[in-house]
């Protein structure tokens, strides 16, 4: 057990997935002798060497066409995209191949890869290094999208995504990476893909968020618990596909209330499916619109202005104390 | 120090059976007899499975599908070419090739026909299933190679692409890939001479396909594509040249595309008829024949037997096609992931509530 | 007046608009001497020349990226993806280019630019030829994402989209293309972007849809209207990015109960985002949980089986109905 | 007819002045001394501004950029060798350029201190702004070019890019576009020997990136790219090639990154010192000083004056940039359409109360 912070979490994960089983690669920009840009393959290539920590070409579509192709061969490759901003030049191999093989051969060829990215806002990075875009893996039917949103859970999601039989798109928070540490096991420990965590029980509303929102989610969360002595359920989606709603479902019926909180600009994210999911599973318990707080519909502004725009634990909290007002 | 020329390239054109049946003695591969014969086999039988399927599609009992008419000597002789551990990466013109390759034509009968069961269960082993997105699949290809190298595996992946794919830029990702880690790659690309109606010549400014391979070092040869002979010795070199470590090959295989792009194309808008009957007179099987004849292992007799056993053979398929009708309605909700998951299963119900109702009702 | 089918419509408005202004160019695979794979740009090159309808080498990316070039230029250009199932090529030129360049720069640069491609099922097409992938493209901030659903409307909108000063993706219902004719005004007609059509005016529930949904909605829509003497409200949404919530969150606010009908997967859809607005904006006049009609999220399905998941016409009624009885 | 080379390729390698300020007399374009100033006070200013740069960054005043210093010969040069009405099309590495261009520097500034505004409103004219997505903006070159050669405007599109962007799908369309349609493109690949931590050995297996080019048939040469000479003669020739309708071009610059690939990076992880002070010996700048000496106009006072007076419009424009902090919050909101739309005034709205909520509670 040693406290780690994100970054050497996922290292620890891909350290222990690798060690375990020879399938295993790494391949990416800048992820060998470099580390990686945000050094979260730290050692790895050192210890693995250049076949299996595999420093690519600066071509995102080949990082995940190759990946497929390894895999449909045995192996089971880790693609790094340096930052999720870049990531839309692969969505055709992850639309048209990774996600489906499965479905369109029957099994008889599958593409269990993993593609991992930092994502989001909040460290004062270059355009185009600050998007938030699992919305647009997760609507790709056959794609598994999976955040973390801290240490522990990061090293166990991460591993459970390497042994998963499908394409995983695994979004890491880098405001998160070294923001806090956390008590993680020397063990290999998995989380399922596939499940939200309820992270604390209440009975008066529930508040729904993922990743980096998810500190001040819970910050929010306290002060409003302390103020007015509200109890909150708090639930962490961690896989954001396919979504666990029958946990989301379970807590809103019970508490009736509900705040999405979202990093991403509003239209078409994640909060949005959630909400069309609780109006259809818990409809006759609402005793109020769900609430999302979210990023507007802008594009993702530059670093000068982005604290504004991302959720802030004043607004999360705001969001909980009109849900519960209503 | 002023202006120095420091790089030297060269592309070469190899022909070794021209279309009038001239053999380069030097350059024939000298194949056995049992394997010549495989090889025509394969061809006529993908031109003859091409025939039932237009046949099929015009009456309705497939789906859309691309004709590889004319193009037979380039899949089927590097079919011949490949080992069984070697991997056959295809596109979605290379019927000739995919049959030599064990897989079954009433599979892809059924893959025409809409289903996807079409893609599923059969061992034709290291045979990629179809790929519609152009050139995607060259950096599959890729991917497969650097798992055989990591594995130590003695395994070439071949993989087919058109001239229209090379325009993309999956392809170039694709071929800058295999040549950074030197992987065993052929690739061969059907330069048919049209991507649907775009000619060769506006698909690209260069004088050739092969020479695209100059931009990665890869070394690179242009050749006669209906000429068996010569895609066997290339693609046979470039596998070889995989396993010896020596990295990726290109070939550009000069062809024709004799029919349509796909059965819903109509080429008559955009390429003379003059053309099409110019480009018969090269196709590929006739020469082919005519040098079996010349070796004396083929004649009028045997034609006619090959042509009967074909058309047993395809009407054997094409009966077991018809007979594999009874696909589960919901069989799409069974591979979206490895595992059952609660949103999936629950959307399997609605689907057979509504299939239910929808009978009920209608 | 004529009376025209939707490609021919859409023909209409190229011609007209390449009159209007000599800035118009077209260009995509196969659209000159062969016309398209469906023939939208018929007679266009013969009468406009290589220069103006330019038939590309096969590269989406490519397409999109020199359409935001000549637009930076001062053209308007016209890009057509042959299906939108090719499209994933190009988003990231979408996305990081042609969505944000007005924003980033403030309106010194700008990128008027129509993406045009068939979208959707029913016509027996090949794999990857029958997507609908609307939601992907309206997630990102500064698109407009436009589905007509009959030749009139379909003219109107493309030329709207032709002149309009941002980028819009225009996704043509393939299955409609050809499906019926109606009349079409000779002059130029322009329907705004941004605004959803109410076909119909109802009090007891309104139905949400777009594109090739409309026919089989309206026609489930009079059996119910018939067999149960309801009046339904009809919207037809006809831009999906961005939208107009205004016109479909007062019809709900009227009726009280909502069906929104959709071709694509269920996951994270419009229809999503269409409930998540109703759920902001009309909440406390719902009557029942909004339904949605829509694919299976499975991957879509070859032809042999897409019937049975596109939405029919039996189902949407059955929704209806099962509001309506809510 | 056997095996018969068809087509021969060379790319030549173009050096005018080298690092111990020889003068290849013949190939020296012979720019009129006025010209050879700009151009050295243009290398001097990217160098100087870059330096400031880093400071900035330093005490937390601007955010992440990516140094130029040592490469400031390619995209002075280019900028010298183009006329205003060609079309300056940067990725993020040209800050040496771009202020030749008249980009104003505060601007620069304003960008980096992570607003848009910095890309606002200046009338640079044909000076496209930053793009991050490597290789993207070659495609925007090809379309831009498309759009002169359609309007018939003689103006050429000069593009850069590293060499870590060859690699890209995007690079490879554009070069076939613009190859297919003859546009007059002159495509700069600045290979600084480093993409990050890749080195040029590792993102292609190509003995030349110019041999990139030989693919689409475009006219290719490999420069020394720290020399300003040899950028001037070759871009300036590419772009007449453009004006003359013969299409496009390419150059590849052969210069280094000498310092860190943005302030975010650690070079010492993947190069060594030693590396770093060799390549320091290449500077552009000094074997350029050393030219105008030779040619007697240029002395040790000249060199102080042009200093201080960098040094002077280098501090004004910090000044102006310091002073530029009044941007409006909700700008973000003003060009998401180029007409408002309801949905967006909304959450303008929401944005509002949010921030005064936020400012009254916090
Ligand atoms: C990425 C992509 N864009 C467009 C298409 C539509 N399309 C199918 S085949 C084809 C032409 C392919 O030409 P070529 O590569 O020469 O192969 P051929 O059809 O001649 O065998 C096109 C444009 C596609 N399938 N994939
Ligand atoms: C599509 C894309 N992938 C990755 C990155 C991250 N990145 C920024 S610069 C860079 C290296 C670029 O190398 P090169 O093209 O040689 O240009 P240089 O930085 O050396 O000027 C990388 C990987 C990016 N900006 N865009
Ligand atoms: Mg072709
Ligand atoms: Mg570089």
């Amino acid at each position: 057990m040693a406290k780690l912070n994100m970054v050497q979490a996922l290292t620890l994960a891909m350290d222990q997935e690798m060690e375990r089983d020879p399938a295993v690669v790494l391949l990416g920009e800048d992820i060998g002798p470099d580390e990686g840009v945000f050094r979260v393959t730290a050692g790895l290539w050192q210890k693995y060497g250049d076949e299996r920590v595999i420093d690519t070409p600066l071509a995102e579509s080949a990082i995940v066409g190759t990946s497929i192709g390894m895999a449909f061969a045995g192996l089971r490759p880790v693609g790094e995209i340096q930052f999720s901003g870049f990531s839309m030049l692969m969505v055709a191999q992850l639309e048209a191949y990774a996600s489906r093989t499965r479905s369109r051969t029957f099994g008889r060829w599958t593409a269990p890869i993993v593609i991992r990215m930092p994502y989001g806002g909040g460290v004062r990075a270059m355009e185009h290094h600050s998007e938030s875009r699992e919305a647009t893996f997760a609507h790709f039917p056959g794609v598994k999208v999976v955040i973390p949103s801290s240490p522990r859970n990061a090293r166990a999601l991460l591993a459970a995504a390497i042994r998963d039989d499908d394409p995983v798109v695994f979004m890491e928070p880098k405001r998160s990476y070294r923001a806090f540490k956390e008590e993680v096991p020397d063990e290999p420990e998995l989380i399922p893909i596939g499940r939200a965590q309820v992270v604390q029980e209440g009975a008066d509303l529930t508040v729904i968020s993922w990743g980096a929102m998810m500190r001040p989610t819970l910050e929010a969360v306290e002060m409003v618990q302390l103020e007015r002595g509200a109890s909150i359920e708090v639930i962490d989606l961690l896989t954001l596909a396919p979504l666990d709603h029958t946990t989301f479902v379970e807590s809103v019926k019970k508490t009736g209330r509900c705040v999405v909180v979202q990093e991403a600009p509003r239209n078409l994210g994640i909060a949005s499916e959630v909400i069309a999911l609780l109006n259809e599973g818990a409809f006759f318990h609402l005793e109020a619109p769900i609430r999302r707080v979210t990023n507007y519909d802008v594009i993702t502004p530059y670093f000068g202005r982005e604290l504004m725009y991302i959720p802030s634990v004043g607004r999360i909290k705001r969001g909980i104390e009109e849900t519960l007002d209503t | 120090m002023p202006q120095k020329e420091i790089l030297q390239f060269s592309v070469s054109r190899l022909e070794i059976l021209d279309a009038e049946g001239n053999l380069d003695a030097d350059l024939d591969p000298r194949l056995p007899d049992e394997k010549l014969l495989a090889l025509y086999r394969g061809m006529k039988v993908g031109r003859a499975a091409d025939a039932r399927m237009l046949n099929l599609q015009r009456q309705g009992r497939i789906g859309t599908f691309a004709p590889c008419t004319g193009q037979e000597a380039v899949s089927c002789a590097a079919a011949l070419a490949m080992s069984e551990n070697d991997w056959f990466v295809g596109a979605f013109r290379e019927l000739g090739g995919r049959l030599m390759r064990n897989e079954p034509f009433w599979q892809y009968l059924v893959y025409h026909n809409g289903f996807e069961e079409g893609n599923a269960g059969h061992e034709s082993g290291r045979t990629l299933p179809f790929s519609v997105i152009v050139a995607a699949q060259t950096l599959h290809a890729a991917g497969v190679a650097y798992a055989m190298k990591y594995k130590n595996e003695k395994a070439a992946v071949v993989v087919f692409f058109g001239d229209g794919a090379t325009s993309e830029g999956d392809f170039h990702e694709a071929l800058n890939f295999a040549s950074v880690y030197k992987l065993p790659v052929v690739f061969v690309c059907q330069n048919n001479g049209w991507a649907i109606s775009i000619p060769r010549e506006k698909q690209t400014n260069s004088r050739s396909l092969a020479q695209k391979a100059l931009a990665y070092d890869i070394p690179t040869v242009q050749i006669d594509g209906n000429d068996a002979l010569a895609v066997y010795r290339e693609v046979r070199r470039a596998i070889e040249r995989g396993y010896e470590g020596q990295g990726p090959s290109f070939i550009e295989a000069e062809t024709y595309r004799l029919l349509m792009h796909t059965t819903a194309d109509d080429p008559r808008k955009y390429r003379t008829d003059d053309e099409v009957e110019c480009a018969w007179k090269n196709c590929p099987l006739v020469r082919f024949k005519r040098y079996l004849e010349d070796r004396g292992i083929w004649n009028d007799e045997r034609e006619a037997a090959l042509d009967e056993s074909i058309k047993q053979e395809i009407d054997e398929q094409v009966r077991i096609f018809e007979s594999r009708r009874d696909f589960k309605n919901d069989a799409l909700f069974d591979n979206v992931y490895s595992t059952r998951h609660a949103i999936i299963e629950e959307q399997r119900a609605m689907f057979h509530e509504n299939l239910t109702l929808e009978r009920h009702n209608g």
